[in-house]
């Protein structure tokens, strides 16, 4: 399968907006036709070219090499292909996307997968803010896909969330889940505080304890057969988490009764 | 010098606004103020209409009004991604002003209130 | 989705019962807001002044606004979120955890109490500071006061309003929201406004070095903003508008000496309820005005050669 | 100078129905003839006089109060992309002041009518009117639940009461009188509603709504303004209203007035789940009325914010809603609630309110009565004015649109009975000749020798929403704004205002109560003269004893 690789030149000194990174757009360009789509350094155009050395056609498959760390929008709005980033990810990384499968192996800045509808993210290192969420006003964050990071992240990780999956290996900022409709969050190694302020409905799943917020209510212990059928889904995209009856229970909390909502916090309990 | 008394003078210092102040001028500086509170007064009497500093600098030098203008007006064309900041203690017509200058610009422009 | 529930200050003046300060210190950051706005003031259904209202100071520490408070509320650093969080649940009559809920520094008899008052309230202000809106949570403590005041209003009327420092910024609010939609953190780089906080507010764009030339006005950072901040303005060219040469003038690279506002230059501010007002200067300044020296910034870059205008690709790209 | 020739003149105000004449401009103004300058060829076009909006929220610390809360809204709309000769901005249900006079321009409307002004915030309402560019711009006064006005109204002085009014007219530097909810904004402050006519309003003794419409509607009269009392009325929005408006219709009798939106204030039924339209009697009921002036205030489906100083009501749809709510009360004067709102289809209300808007502009016989609005930003975005002109003009389009509806919604509206259908004539009435003549401008909504030189040419197309969406020609005051849907060249517009008399001394009536009630000084509540912008001042008719 072809493959279209970008290299960046060298790392702008202010951000570099480019949503025409994206399967969508290139898939179906010549090379000088991928070379000369317009970027914005800040407040001025350029091509494409200024910044990447380009390699090959369009094509469905981005490979995009160097620190774009400052690189704002790959893949915005994206429906179908992938793109390997073979470093850092800047901002909106996904944001807006539909389908296909965006990888990072460096960390990404915040805001990635922000009001995406389907497709995967996954990030090897860290990502910033808002992974997952709402921008500001809109009633629901992402509402579909699934986003995995395989370090911690930062605030507002799946803020106002609908539907879909966010899986975070390392510790996980505050307000987690904040007003979230619909949806898993499973935070490997917990979150710091206000996990699942003002949530109305979803799922958080912690394995490792949290400190809750008054306003949750302790409800039974269980250990749903929904989740062991996740765990066995989250498996196959290269996650794990114990989820056999005999390996422990979950405490099931509701919540934020603030609002009032009917969301959940499971936080796992090893047997001994 | 001539003494001026201004009634229901605005004051500026804090988000109170209070515009119920009497101020008493020589024409150099206010001399009293009414009704203002202790930041107030403070506020009103630290400015003068003295020429205490250089009408305008350009890299530390003193700089006519005319050469300084040229001199911003050529690095905030020729920046990427310029900033308009603060905005705070500066009038509505300032502030309107900027944010058509930020436009030309193509910056970004912030005030207080992000902080 | 709460929402934003506010009054001019003469409403509080003449219509407030209960007046509830949160992160806020008035006495000494807003010295006349006791006596023109708030408390002290006989209203139009507030007979008595003083003795018709009750007020509540909620703060981390003692300040001396305490004592102009009926009753004062301690709350542990870093736990107004919890505290308003749990007052929403209780005003709602839904259960809280007592223990979780001490760790705020307040008893459940406090908070209930509270909530019991801001029910029983004729017309009830929350007023919250700095304290409030600059400690962890930042934004979202905001947001849960002004949700907690729409929300009061199923039992009766309930507004809120942040107490504004430096003179105009709610003009640079206002007059943001007419010319861009948004009411800070605009970037207008593709020709038109975009709005993100967090990515287009000051200290994070200086902090990751994100712009390469700044103008400030009306504003020090050089003496406020945390110091990566303020190395970045001493790296890219920085122009200052300002009355005084300041510690920002001395780090950029052009400044400008203008007229004081309100001093001696006139125009027009708004006031921390977004009421405007008329400046009536009492000098006359050697220097212009920064109305002045922005537009003829503004005509001198409008004579070089105007940029490619912004190409649309899609719909905004946020 | 300029001339325009060939085109199909439709000029209500002259009689002009679809004749081919010439138009000559020369400084702003028509004129029998020119000589030299610039000729539009408007063969195959049809010329309209500028479009001119009775009722709209286009500036003001209501409408910039929404602006801040609906971010997703102005994302979702396309901006507005600066360019050498427009300023960039947003769109959508709240544009940013120059995009609004864009949008208005770029569908032939020149002049437009703020209607609602607390005089405590005029200044900022001027502020932004001027930053609103092309358009000629009124505004209206807010004034029923003036509590100093009110007092006096209660005890019974009519006499001070009209010299308070028109000396808040005159600090306001507005244009006409705006009554919202008439003591019901008041009672808002203590979280109640004024929802009959004939009770005494929260907060005061013995004061009705009644009374306070009565004496504005007088008061307004009295002072000969050029534009009635504009009266929102009493219970907008809720199911049986109609009840209301007729009774409030009844009560103005022996007055002229204009009611505002009177889409809202035309239901029946009990509750929600039982709400229908009662177009049909209000209609007949308006007919029999020839004092009274209307606008539709029609509702189209999709996004929007709701925006009036209608607090109890605005407080109401949050509760139905859960979306966000805003409300700003303002000392002493009115409030203003925010509530972002979206019309379904498939919602029975919805599809009640859409009905309602069109039938009354199918029902009310008279074109010169009522106008085309949206109550803009509260039904639908003004820019989207073509859409309800097509539906107006096309009834097999009508019907269409009916199978989208609810199907329990079609047994509690008349629309699926009504086959009129608009004339390009009967159109140029209600967007611009009777708004025109309802606000008292004579020198606006029509083309005749002396008028202001506002028209618009569009191609004429059977593609209606196209034809009215994108105007070939727009000029503005003789100039040409817009040219095949771009803007050209960006006029200021005027501020038009009226100066009724008063009593000078009735300032040291208000000094003492305003020093007691209000929170700023006397000295800096009225709007000095300065701030508006090309001020057009509008004589008012000789006071009545």
């Amino acid at each position: 399968m072809s493959k279209t690789i970008f290299t960046l030149k060298e790392r702008p000194h202010v951000p570099l907006e480019t949503e025409v990174l994206s399967p969508d757009v290139i898939a179906s360009l010549k090379h000088a036709e991928v070379e000369a789509l317009p970027v914005f350094l800040g407040k001025r155009q350029y091509r494409l070219a200024d910044f990447f050395a380009i390699e090959g056609d369009g094509s469905e498959e981005l490979e995009i090499h160097g620190d774009v760390g400052r690189v704002k929008w790959i893949g915005r709005a994206m429906t179908r292909g992938r793109i390997t980033i073979h470093g850092d990810a800047g901002m909106h990384l996904g944001a807006h996307m539909k389908g296909g499968t965006i990888e990072v192996q460096g960390n990404a800045s915040d805001w990635i997968g922000a009001e995406m509808k389907g497709g995967l993210i996954r990030v090897a290192g860290s990502a910033g803010g808002q992974v997952g969420a709402a921008y500001r006003g809109s009633t629901s964050g992402m509402s579909g896909g699934t986003i995995l990071v395989g370090g911690s992240a930062g605030l507002e990780l799946g803020m106002r969330m609908r539907r879909g999956t966010i899986v975070v290996q390392g510790v996980v900022r505050d307000f987690a889940g904040l007003q979230m409709k619909g949806g898993t969050i499973v935070l490997l190694s917990g979150a710091e505080v206000r996990t699942g302020a003002w949530m109305v409905r979803g799922t958080i799943v912690s394995f490792t304890p949290l400190r809750l917020l008054p306003t949750f209510s302790y409800a039974c212990t269980c250990n749903p057969i929904f989740l062991r059928l996740y765990a066995r889904h989250l498996q196959t995209l290269g996650v794990s988490f114990p989820s056999a009856p005999e390996a422990g229970f979950y405490r099931r909390y509701t919540g934020d009764g603030a609002v009032p909502g009917k969301g959940e916090i499971l936080i796992w309990h090893p047997q001994q | 010098m001539e003494l001026t008394i201004v009634k229901n003078a605005t004051c500026t210092f804090c988000g109170c606004v209070c515009d119920d102040i009497e101020l008493h001028a020589d024409g150099e500086r206010i001399t009293h103020t009414k009704a203002a509170c202790v930041l107030g007064t403070s506020w009103f009497k630290n400015h003068t209409a003295e020429r205490l500093y250089p009408d305008a600098l350009i890299d530390g030098q003193p700089a006519s009004v005319e050469d300084a203008i040229q001199a911003a007006a050529d690095h905030l064309y020729q920046a990427d991604m310029p900033l308009v900041y603060g905005l705070s203690n500066v009038t509505c017509e300032t502030q309107r002003e900027a944010v058509a200058l930020a436009e030309l610009i193509g910056g970004v422009i912030d005030s207080h209130t992000s902080l | 989705m709460g929402g934003k529930v506010s009054c001019t200050l003469g409403e509080v003046k003449n219509r407030a019962d209960l007046i509830i300060y949160w992160g806020g210190n008035p006495a000494e950051c807003h010295p006349r807001h006791f006596t023109k706005y708030t408390l002290t003031q006989k209203g139009r259904y507030i007979p008595n002044g003083r003795k018709d209202r009750t007020m509540v100071l909620v703060d981390i520490r003692e300040t001396p606004s305490a004592k102009a408070a009926d009753i004062f509320l301690q709350v542990r650093p870093a736990k107004d979120f919890e505290v308003i969080t749990v007052l929403r649940a209780l005003i709602k009559g839904h259960a809280v955890d007592p223990e979780l809920a001490a760790e705020t520094g307040l008893s459940m008899e406090q908070l209930q109490d509270l909530a019991d008052r801001m029910k029983k309230a004729r017309f009830g202000v929350l007023f919250f500071g700095m304290g409030l809106s600059m400690t962890r949570g930042k934004h979202m403590n905001s947001a849960a006061l002004l949700t907690l005041a729409a929300e009061l209003n199923a039992y009766t009327k309930f507004v809120a309003m942040p107490m504004r420092g430096h003179g105009n910024v709610t003009g640079g609010d206002v007059i943001m929201r007419w010319t861009t939609g948004y009411p800070f953190g605009v970037s207008l780089s593709r020709g038109y406004p975009r709005f993100n906080p967090g990515e287009f507010s000051t200290i994070d764009l200086l902090i990751r070095g994100d712009c390469d030339a700044a103008l400030i006005l009306g504003a020090d950072p050089g003496a406020t903003m945390p110091q990566p901040a303020i190395d970045h303005l001493a790296r890219i060219p920085t122009i200052v508008l300002d009355p005084k040469v300041t510690h920002t003038s001395r780090l950029a690279r052009v400044h400008f000496t203008t007229a004081a506002t309100g001093i001696s230059a006139p125009g027009t501010v708004y006031r921390m309820d977004e009421i405007p007002l008329p400046l009536r200067p009492a000098l006359k300044s050697p220097y212009p005005t920064d109305e002045e020296i922005v537009h003829r910034i503004y005509q001198a870059v409008a004579a070089k050669p105007p940029l490619p205008p912004a190409v649309m690709l899609s719909q905004a790209t946020m | 100078m300029l001339r325009i020739t060939g085109g199909k003149v439709y000029d209500p105000a002259n009689g002009i129905n679809g004749e081919i004449r010439e138009i000559c401009i020369c400084d702003g103004r028509i004129v029998p003839e020119v000589e030299g300058g610039r000729t539009i060829d408007a063969t195959g076009m049809v010329i309209f006089p500028g479009g001119v909006d009775v009722h709209t929220h286009v500036a003001g610390a209501a409408l910039n109060f929404a602006r801040a809360m609906i971010p997703e809204d102005h994302r979702r709309n396309q901006p507005f992309v600066r360019t050498q000769v427009r300023r960039g901005g947003i769109g959508g249900a709240t544009p940013t002041t120059y995009v609004t006079g864009y949008l208005y321009a770029g569908l032939g409307y020149t002049t437009v009518n703020e209607a609602a002004v607390p005089v405590l915030s005029a200044r900022h309402t001027h502020e932004e009117l001027r930053d609103t560019p092309i358009v000629d711009k009124a505004c209206c006064v807010l004034m029923a639940n003036n509590e100093i006005l009110l007092d006096l109204l209660e005890a019974g002085e009519k006499e001070k009461a009209q010299h308070v009014a028109a000396w808040n007219i005159w600090s306001a530097k507005a244009y006409g009188v705006k009554a919202v909810n008439p003591g019901g904004i008041t009672a808002w402050k203590w979280g109640k509603d004024a929802k009959s006519l004939n009770d005494p309003i929260p907060g005061y003794k013995t004061i009705t709504p009644r009374q306070i419409i009565k004496g504005l509607a007088d008061i307004v009269d009295s002072l000969g303004l050029p534009h009635p009392l504009h009266l929102h009325c009493n219970n907008l929005g809720a199911p049986g209203n109609c009840t209301t408006t007729l009774e409030t219709m009844k009560l103005l009798e022996g007055n002229r007035a204009h009611l505002a939106h009177l889409q809202y204030h035309a239901y029946g039924g009990d509750d929600w789940f039982t709400m229908r339209s009662e177009a049909a009697r209000i209609a007949e009921e308006f007919n029999a009325n020839p004092n009274l002036t209307t606008d539709a205030g029609a509702v189209l489906f999709g996004n929007t914010v709701t925006i009036t100083a209608d607090g109890p009501w605005q407080h109401l749809l949050y509760k139905l809603t859960g979306h966000k709510w805003g409300n700003l009360d303002v000392e002493n004067e009115t409030g203003c609630g925010v509530v972002p709102y979206t019309y379904k289809e498939k919602n029975l209300v919805n599809a009640v309110q859409w009905a309602v808007g069109l039938e009354l502009l199918l029902l009310i016989k008279d074109p010169w009565r009522i106008f085309l609005t949206t109550d803009h930003p509260n039904g639908a975005a003004f820019w989207r004015y073509p859409e309800i002109i097509h539906l107006l003009m096309n009834a097999d389009f009508r019907r269409e649109q009916l199978k989208r509806l609810a199907p329990k919604a079609l047994k509690r509206i008349y629309l699926p009975e009504l086959n009129r259908e608009y004339t390009l004539y009967e159109i140029a009435i209600i967007t611009s000749a009777g708004p025109a003549r309802a606000l008292g401008l004579p020198h606006k909504g029509h083309l005749g020798v002396g008028a202001d030189a506002d028209v618009a040419i569009y191609n004429e197309s059977k593609d209606i929403p196209h034809m009215f969406a994108y105007p070939r020609y727009v000029i503005k005051a003789g100039e040409v704004v817009i040219e095949e849907g771009e803007i050209r060249k960006t006029v200021e517009g005027k501020g038009i205002l009226v100066q009724p008399s008063y009593d000078q001394k009735v300032e040291s009536y208000i000094r003492p109560l305003f020093q007691q009630y209000y929170t700023m000084s006397f000295d800096n509540y009225p709007v000095e003269m300065e701030r508006i912008e090309h001020p057009d001042l509008r004589p008012c008719k000789q006071p009545r004893a």
